[in-house]
């Protein structure tokens, strides 16, 4: 299993920006799943929830390796990724509470968010649905000559879909610039990863399509950040796809509400002792390269932001019901579609 | 008669029957340990262990081409697709092989497979999660679909569908599992494929309802009867087979009639039912066959566009009255 | 005007636009080294080469998603279904991802994405091989269903579809490859969605026919005229967008109409179009609206039973002499 | 690679009527798909035809290494499957001939013969259609107890559909007696399989579900014999499944009528130097347990049957078009189906 780089290579090999950077945008990765789910009680948002908490580190770590051009896919967790490829917290909030000015113009809610002007394809309500579509965007780039790849998300129970196996396939055929990342979370909704899918590490698959898996501690950021540079760079060097499988957990329910009868308090305590925030925050601070006081001010500088994010997105216009019909096709054929 | 849920009789249904035959026997995503997502399955793994209530792997495409291999061996699967929406990741298997699977030997092969599958939008759902697929299948010969919409109709149709010799898409609305009703304690109690339910009978208008829309074609009536007008309304609860006869007679009465259901508007099931109306009663109508159904979109997170979306008993009593002149 | 067969006026559509704009290229199973298992991307893999002309695994679901992918990032994929049959190996990919791709986005999304499928039946192919798909996502809000019945509209409808922002289903019948016909040579001709065409004009009877329908209810046309009915015959063109003007104009006219299909009769293009005409037409129809399509079996194997299944110009005739009544 | 016992062991191991019956029921193979490609030209037969000319080894000594019990799913590529599997040329022949008494009574043909009464869950039109099937016909023995297999035939490019992928890994999972048989012909219709898949051997694919992979030599029928067998017990000792993957080759057309521009002369006439029927004989002579005139009486028992198959077929009646609507449900609720 990689692990991430020693403390001491930090200060010559990463810019304290980044450092800051991957720590704050973990946290508001935290933040947010912790405000959505407390705005859903309190109303605000009218749909289902998957949170991401514990698994922040596999969704920063991964983005912030990638560049602007470069596009991803991701699921029904997909708060964390949506994050951090960029996308803002205000329109994101504002979907959730399923208003006009939110990613959807609230046609979507959780499941749906995408931002094309960032690179985001879209999460997805469909386990497995995303991975062709990233296949297919890394195969653009590469007809295109663009130095861009494109990173599918999905989890462990995701990997047992044939919209995977089909994928990995053709990807590996035409050497696609595709990153397979797979959160192996250890649980597929109520069903742990041992009593649907018969091997231990998903990595191996990868084998059966003829490009490499590595896997990786999903809960040391520096580590996923290291594996998806790599696999980058291999995808940019027009050797094919990689794929990572990232050791990882979610602490809360599969959705919020989830009474949780499949997995054990002991499992859950377990992985929060290997919580991804605070051991890059020990790092970080062992590290000298930042102390308590920067990362306080980093802290309170994503309270502010998801303040507003709420703010914005409770005092947003909800969308006109007039509209119903808009959006499903570029042109309706003067109104022939319906 | 004792009053239980919609799910309750579901459940009852499927225990039942697991207990008088070893071969009958339930497998799809989170049905064991989760208890089913919907919970309809609660309870069935502490009573049949994980030989018979069998959690798999997501995925859709085994889960339906498994169950028709079982089958073909003499088991009687029923398998549990959690939402309607997934349909599709297994279509292949619907309708190529567990549709075809008899014809194509020339009626050798037996297929006791019944397909449980979550139809209808249980709000704010989205475009993924909302569908109700019942018409996507029914051009393809071979398929028993089913469309129960009281816990009696959920029990006996269920019981039909796994005491059955052939294939069963059978669609369970989510938003009628909380629903309580008289549901009959006989063992043997099933209700026949083919024989539509007359709910309510009137002589005004003939409100044909699919699955939850029956329940929304009563309070119709209700509002409809206000105002002096008297509506029938009538249950098909097969889609295929379809009992034509029934609605047949009841246009044949009324003269008008207004179909519902939750799916989309376009080639939903009330497209088939208004064309075999149109084909065949049409002499008896007195004015247009009016279709209810979801508007032509993708369902809508936002519960204002959702709500706009979907189709309600005000639309049928609309419908109606427009019919009626009154 | 220069003649050419419906599979040289597909090709020319495709390599035209080709040729035109770098972001259009073909990819399927067996399109390229092997030309394409109904010739029809013949000589392409030549002209563009393995870059634009890809050969892919046997992986529909796939081909479908990956190809919207590419659309995603501003590619415009034509992709191929070698059969109709196949396309539920894809169901999910076409039905929750491409369809809904933009209005789950809030119309953001941009899908130039065009589906080529062979429909219809070749000829003692059996029920996996024969299939006529039309009205399978009909139910799908966010996909357009194109059906062309000749090598003009073949061409100028796959050209708007390659030109559009939105997904196609574009249905090609196998039967119609070799039939030649009129295409324009301008390279910009292209034939819009949601246009029916009046393909003969009468007073008597309104022929609709879908894809190869067409044809035959054009054979019918004229043996009714040696009866002295005088029939109508239109093409819808597109099923999604519908051209509901140009059809309840005609029945207006005629106040009689068959519809026909290939596809099987129930649930197939025919009832949404009967249901359109029963609530929107039925004031000027003089009769029922007949429907024609395949028997509700799947398709046999042996030819006998196989021509006893599938719907012949004879059968429209018939209907059509009914209504008129001699 | 796999590839069978020395001929000194012949003697010890096996049966002359085992080792003759191979040998008859590979000739049969080749001569009725010979035969039947004739009568389609005749025009006796009206419907395509993908004939297994050179791969009668692995449908031959895969099924007579299983037991009468034992079922299997073939593929469209399935004539030397039904056969090897007890299926009677009569009915085969009739049913091409789409006749009345043939298998499915007229209304299959050649992609879609069945007999359950002797395991043979169908032929398939579908790419990797029937291998969810033979995979829950597994689960019904393993459910009963019953010491059964079942066997799944595909082919290389069939391995990269999703069914293939989302039924060995429940397979895997479950441990159900299921072997997923893979006859590697090089070509997936017109494409080379170099040119749809990422790796040569597909046997690796085994171990992203958790069970054995083995590659064999497909034109080695007791080779096949042998390692079905190993994967039979293995199943039936409740250890699960198995992959086999057989290299061999099919000498005609995908169909009748192929042009082939997809491959050389060079390659098919390689491959013809390893014929599975002649290196058979020329070890069946060499052990010198059958003599020359032993296998001319089989293979002219073989022409024989097959002649009766054609009369048989030929003069059998053709379905009665009355019955076009029979057989599409077991009850039709009076009518009502229709
Ligand atoms: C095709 C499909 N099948 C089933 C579901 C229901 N479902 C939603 S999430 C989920 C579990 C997915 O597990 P995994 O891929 O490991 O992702 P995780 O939830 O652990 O992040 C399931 C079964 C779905 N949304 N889509
Ligand atoms: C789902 C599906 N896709 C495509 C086809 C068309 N097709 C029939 S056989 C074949 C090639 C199959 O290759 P392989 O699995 O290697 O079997 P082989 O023909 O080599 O025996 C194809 C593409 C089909 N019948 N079904
Ligand atoms: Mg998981
Ligand atoms: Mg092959």
């Amino acid at each position: 299993m990689q692990t991430g780089p020693d403390i001491k290579e930090y200060k010559e090999r990463y810019s304290i920006e980044l450092l800051a950077e991957l720590y704050r945008r973990m946290t508001l990765v935290r933040e947010f799943e912790l405000r959505a789910i407390e705005e859903r009680r309190g109303g605000l948002i009218p749909g289902f929830i998957h949170s991401c908490v514990g698994q922040e580190a596999t969704a920063v770590g991964t983005c912030l390796a990638l560049s602007a051009e470069d596009v991803i896919t991701s699921t029904h967790r997909g708060h964390g990724h949506l994050i951090g490829k960029g996308g803002d917290p205000k329109y994101m909030m504002a979907e959730l509470a399923a208003r006009s000015p939110g990613y959807c113009n609230g046609r979507g809610g959780s499941l749906h968010i995408a931002d094309f002007t960032i690179g985001i394809l879209g999460a997805n309500g469909i386990v497995g649905g995303g991975i062709p579509m990233a296949t297919g965007a890394a195969l653009g780039f590469q007809m295109r000559k663009e130095a861009r790849v494109a990173v599918a998300f999905f989890g462990d129970g995701a990997s047992n879909e044939g919209s995977f196996h089909e994928a990995a396939n053709q990807a590996g055929v035409w050497k696609l610039p595709v990153i397979f990342f797979c959160e192996n979370n250890l649980d597929g909704e109520g069903t742990a990863i041992h009593r649907c899918t018969p091997i231990e590490d998903l990595a191996i698959r990868a084998e059966s399509y003829g490009f490499p898996g590595v896997i990786v501690d999903g809960n040391d950021v520096l580590a996923v950040y290291e594996v998806v540079k790599t696999a980058k760079e291999r995808a940019l060097r027009g050797e094919g796809p990689t794929f990572i499988e990232a050791k990882t957990y979610r602490y809360r329910g599969h959705y919020e509400g989830d009474p949780q009868v499949y997995r054990t308090q002991e499992e859950i305590q377990s992985w929060k002792e290997k919580d991804p925030i605070d051991r890059f925050k020990a790092k970080l601070l062992d590290s000298g390269l930042l102390d308590d006081a920067d990362l306080e001010e980093l802290q309170g500088s994503v309270i502010l932001q998801l303040d507003e994010a709420v703010s914005f997105a409770a005092n947003a216009d909800k969308p006109a019901v007039e509209d119903a019909l808009v959006g499903v096709y570029a042109d309706t054929h003067n109104g022939l579609v319906f | 008669m004792r009053e239980i849920t919609y799910s309750e009789a579901i459940r009852e249904a499927m225990v039942e029957e697991m207990r008088q035959n070893p071969d009958v026997f339930l497998m799809g995503e989170d049905v064991g340990v989760f208890n089913g997502v919907w919970g309809v399955s609660n309870g069935m793994l502490a009573e049949f262990g994980h030989e018979r209530i069998r959690d798999t792997a997501i995925s859709e495409l085994n889960i339906i081409g498994s169950g028709l291999g079982a089958a073909l061996v003499g088991m009687r699967p029923i398998v549990e697709i959690m939402f309607g929406d997934f349909l599709m990741c297994a279509g292949d298997q619907i309708a190529n092989q567990v549709a075809k699977a008899r014809f194509m030997s020339g009626g050798k092969a037996n297929v006791p497979l019944t397909i449980r599958i979550t139809t209808g939008a249980p709000g704010s759902s989205a475009a993924q999660h909302s569908q109700s697929p019942e018409s996507w299948f029914m051009n393809i010969p071979g398929l028993k679909i089913v469309t129960p919409a009281s816990p009696a109709d959920a029990k006996g149709l269920l019981k039909s569908a796994i005491r059955g010799e052939d294939p069963v898409l059978f669609f369970e609305h989510k938003m009628l599992y909380a629903v309580s009703g008289p549901v009959p304690e006989d063992k043997d109690f099933t209700v026949p494929f083919g024989q539509a339910a007359i709910v309510k009978s009137g002589k005004d208008v003939t409100l044909i309802g699919v699955g939850i829309m029956v329940q929304k074609s009563l309070l119709a009536a209700e509002k409809l009867a206000a105002v002096g007008i008297d509506a029938e309304v009538i249950d098909p609860r097969t889609l295929v087979p379809l009992d034509k006869d029934t609605l047949i007679q009841s246009v044949a009465k009324t003269g008008r009639v207004v179909i519902s259901h939750e799916a989309h508007r376009r080639s939903g099931p009330g497209a088939e039912i208004a064309a075999v109306l149109a084909e065949e009663a049409i002499e008896y109508l007195d004015g247009p066959i009016l279709r209810i159904g979801a508007k032509n979109v993708p369902l809508p997170y936002s519960p204002e566009l959702e709500n706009d979306v979907l189709p309600n008993e005000n639309d049928i009593y609309d419908a109606a009255r427009r019919l009626c002149g009154k």
